[in-house]
């Protein structure tokens, strides 16, 4: 029993050290532990970093930022727990969490306690049901994959492709749009692999990808497995071009695979190699403060920080009950907040819309294609 | 006097080693017949290739004129074939009571009656009884991991005839067991074979203890019967004095 | 714990009862959440606990049954069937796939079991990953009902609170009668001296097979239990770490002792969250303290309290001996 | 068939990995029953407090050495006398679950303490590549494979050949009689857990650069060496090395010619049959019986 007593003890403790000064407070729940850990730390790193930026300069509307972070364990029980708990220390806004799944389980719980989410989940249904509090910090695979799917039909004139990726929700998610994409382009599907996160060997795969002979490869797995993925392909000649998003063709999975790496390409939305000034000079101020490159979800994460201040700004205010409403249908433009990095465009679904890129690695480099505007 | 048990030709080999080797006998109602041989000779194999525990290679056991070979040791215990063990086999953490509960709790009832029925399956009346007929009362609540090692033996003999059995194959009850408790033992077992015409076979090395207690007397030596009969009669078998001091 | 007197253990029990009903009262959602997670927790650790901890058998799949139950009961409430009926079922299916794999323990035992269970555990999450048709595949199954029980709402955290604890209180009962029936101290005997069991007509098949089945069906009962808390599930939660954890559960909170699994529960839910003050040390330290517990008494929190009590009987007794001893003396 | 050699060379390499992590497992329950849930984590720890030593301008080759010297410190002596040494007597559970706890531990450690993010690391084999009747196969692959071998070679000969090792052998079949005729148990005990911690430094330093050094990489390798262990025969070194190699190429045909969402299933179904039919392994011995 000596346990409940404790149990309210510390929240009472946890809620009352939330109330000094002026400060805003942030609720960020993350995958800091599990599966996700990798990306969870990456958003939370880039939401510090931008936390610091922001009060080194004075704040919002004068006043600090202030943000809790909490470890999902990347496991939706424990982020709908620690979710329940940042709500109910009131914050200003909800950041995270990463995984769609997580943020499935949480979204109606901020909707209901009308605070708004700001999160890092990409799969399409998320923003699909009518949520007026959540709102994503990328593209959702429902906008990033059919430009995929385009470009593999229209520009490397594929009529047979070859989908990996990776059994988790993040690679099903993209899985499942790219292949009905294809599907509508008149593109056919000719080997559709499921790959486990963490795998290290992909000769069975590629063997398969080879057997079916495409035009094209859509490769959606996580980093270091693209990495892996792309030495095999190599290893076992397979020539057709391989399409697939920023994890495909970062920096990071350069550096992994080498030259193997040459000739990918990939659609990028957001990411640390974008040919922009703002997004470089994150990427050293992020690399400085912690010793590595950030993946997309560090930008994210900063992201989602910028958010906040350029809405309250917008209010003039701080008032968690208009946040929501003022966020949708608001455009951030760069030059006026230099943190959002690029022009971005909230929907009064919560989703956004801005500039992206068609990269390709051409000798360890890469190299912008296309320049794809902003939808509207 | 009709046979309990009649075992014919029961072999038993691991590998190539035959541990029993053609072994014929029978039980007569109501009688303790003991069971000597030098170490290793096959009489505990033989018990437990009788008892299920082992599936002989070759021969057969009836129980009443029943075949009764290759059933399984629980399924023979229902038919009211009951042992003890060589090492001692209590459950240490139970009670001498609840030890008892166990070894009697199978016959009462069935699966489902054992689930929601009373949780002593009507047995504690029975138990204290038998932990007073073995001059166990002090101890009924002690967890039997905590008796001396004589304890534990009467106790494990005790365990034996909780379901009532009607035959009872006892596997050295008498080793480690002092003198005076010996005594004890041995009173408690013959007034059990008197009272409740239950028929024994006993695997001893004490030949004091086999000698006195027994009405007939198996020798085994190297998996095989060396003779059978009264007590005073295979004492002078000349055979048996040469297995016995020819090792 | 024979050696609290009896009225001061029941007017603890009552106590303890009594503060579970009351003090949550006052708790905001997130207590209530942890509390309600605690309570199907030990549901599903008591569940393991009579498998293993009274029975003897290893298994490392209890996670999977967890799974399990939270699936049935997912697609089930999500399909309009009511929660109890779907608790039923979670029940019959944990039972009946229980008892089947109840039968490698019938040749194999120990950490030869604990391998076979493991592979089930993976096998497992891989059908619920794989069978999008049926459990929603990697996306899960989303806004999973809470129930009306007697046509009152349990949406909001307090009344669910009380379902999970009323479920709780139920099962505690139900695993109360059980260990202490003939089946309980068949299991004991099972785990004890199977060789043993076996020669005293205790058949010793069945009641591993019973073991495995009503332990595995807890772990439905559980997971049923599970879905509507957390309103979502999809597979990552029910993969090999959870009946690990639950094992850890078992084992820390004390094995074979009836209240072991409330406490395992406790340190394997709470303390967690006790040590979240420290940010990104807090399952670093969660580590170590289950590690140092373990090699302080590798029997668990309870195996200290049995340890305890067994020195002062012992004392108790040889205490009583010196007295008889010192009487037989000035007798002589 | 092109395509299965393709498949059987790269689940051979994958498979000498399983291996040389698995060979550890072996000894560890031969000689202390110990079933060490973070061999995984033993793995990836090596290649840390190797990138450690190099970060703070130790040259690579001292770093592999300190790395070596740091494990059998940390993964050998500490482990043994901190961890085992209290609850070995108390059976394999508690045991198991301490080392579960300590898994978790090593790699919250790693992720706070470094990052959570994959580190390349330099590999001692060259990464070129070397054609094989046509096909291009890894050095680093080769270079696994026989570490492998020469690991399980060595280690036989150690058992089998040399007094020390017969010492060994005695210690963990039967402690009791062992310390009757004057083996020095304990010791024998404490040189086994040195072994493994040697041979996971050494297949840190192998596989992390091709696993990459990252605090998680020690989930995935752990429970498949684990299932190498037992397929093998948990009581034979050599079995060790044809478990991994086994469930390297079975993952591959499973793959290849099953499904590949249910991939890790067939290991899976190949291990409880291994069990059921052959508890004591493919190349293990039937464990004894105590009636």
């Amino acid at each position: 029993m000596k346990s409940t007593l404790v149990v309210g003890a510390l929240l009472t403790v946890m809620t009352a050290t939330g109330a000094f000064g002026q400060a805003i407070k942030l609720a960020n729940v993350a995958e800091l532990s599990g599966g996700g850990a990798t990306v969870g730390t990456n958003w939370k790193n880039g939401i510090d970093l931008a936390i610091e930026e922001i009060n080194a300069k004075g704040g919002v509307l004068g006043r600090k930022l202030e943000v809790s972070h909490a470890d999902s364990q990347s496991n939706p029980g424990v982020a709908r727990a620690q979710v329940q708990k940042a709500l109910d220390a009131e914050p200003y806004v909800l950041l995270g969490p990463g995984y769609s799944g997580s943020v499935k389980v949480t979204a109606p719980l901020a909707a209901e306690a009308g605070i708004a989410q700001i999160m890092g989940g990409e799969a399409a249904e998320l923003t699909q049901t009518g949520n007026k509090f959540l709102f994503r910090t990328s593209f959702g695979q429902q906008s990033s994959m059919p430009k995929v799917a385009k470009y593999i039909h229209d520009e490397m004139k594929a009529k047979t492709v070859a989908v990996v990726w990776v059994n988790n929700d993040f690679g099903r998610g993209g899985r499942d749009v790219v292949v009905k994409e294809l599907d509508r382009l008149g593109s056919k599907v000719v080997a559709d692999l499921s790959t486990e996160a963490g795998q290290a060997d992909f000769a069975a795969d590629v063997g398969k990808i080879k057997a079916a002979n495409p035009d094209a490869v859509f490769v959606y797995l996580n980093e270091e497995e693209s990495a892996r993925i792309l030495k095999e392909l190599k290893r076992q000649g397979v020539t057709a071009p391989l399409m697939g998003e920023t994890t495909l063709i970062g920096q990071k999975v350069i550096e992994l695979a080498g030259d193997a790496a040459n000739g990918a390409r990939g659609h990028v939305g957001l990411t640390t190699d974008a040919p922009v000034d703002l997004i470089k000079a994150f990427r050293e101020k992020f690399s400085k403060k912690y010793n590595y490159v950030p993946d997309h979800n560090g930008l994210k994460g900063y992201l989602a920080v910028y958010m906040v201040k350029a809405t309250t700004e917008k209010m003039g205010k701080v008032d968690s009950k208009k946040f929501a409403d003022t966020l949708h249908g608001l455009t951030i433009k760069a030059a006026d907040e230099p943190g959002i990095l690029m022009d971005v465009t909230f929907s009064d679904t919560g989703d956004i819309d801005r500039q992206s890129f068609l990269v390709e690695v051409v000798e360890g480099k890469q190299v912008v294609k296309q320049v794809l505007p902003k939808v509207k | 006097m009709s046979a309990v048990l009649e075992v014919t030709d029961i072999r038993k080999s691991f590998g190539g080693i035959h541990a029993v080797n053609g072994v014929s006998f029978d039980v007569r109602e109501g009688e303790i017949l003991g069971l000597i041989g030098p170490n290793g000779c096959g009489k505990s194999t033989l018990f437990n290739c009788i008892l299920g525990q082992l599936t002989p290679t070759g021969g057969e056991v009836k129980l009443d004129g029943k075949l009764v070979t290759g059933l399984r040791p629980a399924e023979l215990n229902k038919l009211g074939v009951s042992r003890t063990f060589q090492l001692l086999q209590v459950f240490p953490k139970l009670s001498v009571r609840e030890n008892l509960i166990l070894a009697g709790q199978e016959h009462q009832g069935n699966m489902a009656s054992r689930l929601v029925g009373r949780s002593d399956a009507g047995l504690t009346e029975t138990a204290n009884q038998m932990i007073g007929f073995f001059k166990l009362d002090h101890l009924a609540d002690e967890p039997a991991g905590g008796l001396s090692y004589g304890q534990q033996k009467l106790l494990d003999a005790a365990m034996a005839f909780m379901g009532g059995p009607r035959l009872v194959l006892l596997d050295e009850p008498a080793g480690g067991v002092n003198p005076s408790m010996l005594a004890d033992l041995k009173e408690r077992l013959v007034a059990i074979n008197r009272e409740k015409n239950a028929t024994f076979v006993v695997i001893e090395h004490n030949m004091e203890f086999v000698m006195s207690l027994c009405s007939r007397v198996m020798v085994m030596a190297e998996g095989k019967v060396l003779a059978m009969g009264r007590p005073d009669e295979v004492r002078k078998n000349p055979a048996v004095i040469e297995a016995y001091l020819g090792h | 714990m024979s050696g609290f007197a009896r009225p001061l253990k029941i007017a603890l029990g009552l106590a303890v009862i009594a503060a579970l009903i009351i003090v949550p009262m006052n708790f905001n959602r997130y207590g209530l959440f942890i509390l309600s997670q605690w309570a199907v927790m030990s549901i599903a650790a008591m569940g393991l606990n009579l498998t293993l901890g009274y029975a003897g058998q290893v298994s490392l799949a209890q996670g999977a049954f967890v799974g399990i139950g939270a699936y049935a009961a997912a697609i089930m409430t999500t399909h309009g069937w009511p929660l109890p009926a779907a608790i039923l079922v979670a029940i019959v299916l944990s039972f009946a796939i229980g008892w089947v794999l109840g039968y490698p323990a019938l040749r194999v035992q120990h950490h030869y079991l604990a391998f076979v269970t493991l592979a089930f555990s993976t096998l497992a999450f891989l059908v619920f990953r794989n069978e999008s048709w049926l459990t929603g595949g990697i996306y899960g199954i989303s806004n999973i009902p809470r129930p009306h029980i007697f046509g009152l709402a349990t949406n909001k955290p307090l009344p669910f609170y009380y379902v999970c604890l009323g479920s709780l209180a139920i099962v505690s009962l139900a695993v109360w009668w059980l260990i202490r029936s003939p089946w309980g101290r068949a299991f004991m005997a099972l785990r004890e001296n199977p060789l043993r069991a076996q020669s005293l007509g205790i058949d010793t098949r069945r009641y591993t097979l019973m073991a495995f089945a009503i332990g595995s069906a807890l772990g439905g009962v559980a997971g049923a239990l599970y879905a509507p808390l957390t309103q979502y599930i999809d597979p990552v939660p029910f993969n090999l770490s959870l009946s690990l954890d639950l094992l850890l559960m078992v084992i820390v909170g004390g094995a074979g002792f009836y209240f072991g699994p409330f406490l395992g529960a406790m340190i394997a839910v709470l303390l967690p969250e006790w040590l979240r003050f420290t940010e990104g040390y807090y399952l670093m330290l969660y580590a170590v303290a289950v590690m140092l517990l373990l090699i302080w008494s590798p029997t668990g929190i309870l195996g200290i309290l049995d340890r305890y009590l067994a020195e002062r009987r012992t004392k108790a007794a040889s205490a009583l001996r010196a007295v008889a001893k010192s009487r037989l003396e000035t007798v002589q | 068939m092109s395509n299965l050699f393709d498949l059987l060379v790269a689940g051979l390499a994958t498979g000498a990995i399983y291996a040389l992590v698995a060979l550890g497992f072996t000894l560890l329950w031969q000689t202390s029953q110990t079933i060490n849930f973070a061999q995984g984590e033993f793995v990836m720890l090596p290649a840390f407090l190797m990138l450690a030593a190099m970060h703070v301008g130790a040259p690579f080759w001292l770093a592999i050495i300190l790395g070596i010297l740091l494990s059998m410190i940390l993964l050998g002596l500490a482990f043994k006398l901190l961890l085992v040494d209290p609850m070995m007597r108390h059976g394999v559970l508690p045991l198991a679950i301490a080392t579960m706890a300590l898994a978790i531990g090593i790699k919250e450690a790693v992720k706070q303490f470094y990052s959570a993010e994959a580190s390349p690391f330099p590999s001692i084999v060259p990464t070129g590549e070397v054609s094989i009747l046509g096909h291009a196969v890894s050095l680093q692959s080769i270079g696994v494979l026989t570490v492998a071998i020469l690991a399980v070679l060595g280690l036989t000969t150690l058992l089998n050949r040399t007094s020390l090792g017969h010492q060994m052998q005695a210690a963990a079949q039967n402690p009791t009689v062992a310390r009757i005729i004057g083996v020095p148990v304990e010791r024998m005990i404490m040189l086994t857990f040195l072994i493994n911690a040697f041979l996971v430094a050494l297949a840190s330093l192998l596989i992390t650069p091709i696993y990459l050094a990252k605090f998680s990489s020690g989930e995935v390798l752990g429970q498949a060496a684990f299932i190498a262990a037992i397929v093998g025969g948990f009581n034979q070194v050599r079995g060790a090395i044809a478990g991994g190699l086994l469930i390297g190429v079975l993952d591959n045909l499973a793959a290849a010619y099953v499904s590949t969402q249910y991939r890790a299933a067939v290991p899976m179904l190949f291990l409880i049959a291994v069990i059921l039919f052959r508890p004591q392994g493919l190349l293990g011995r039937a464990e004894e019986r105590t009636v």
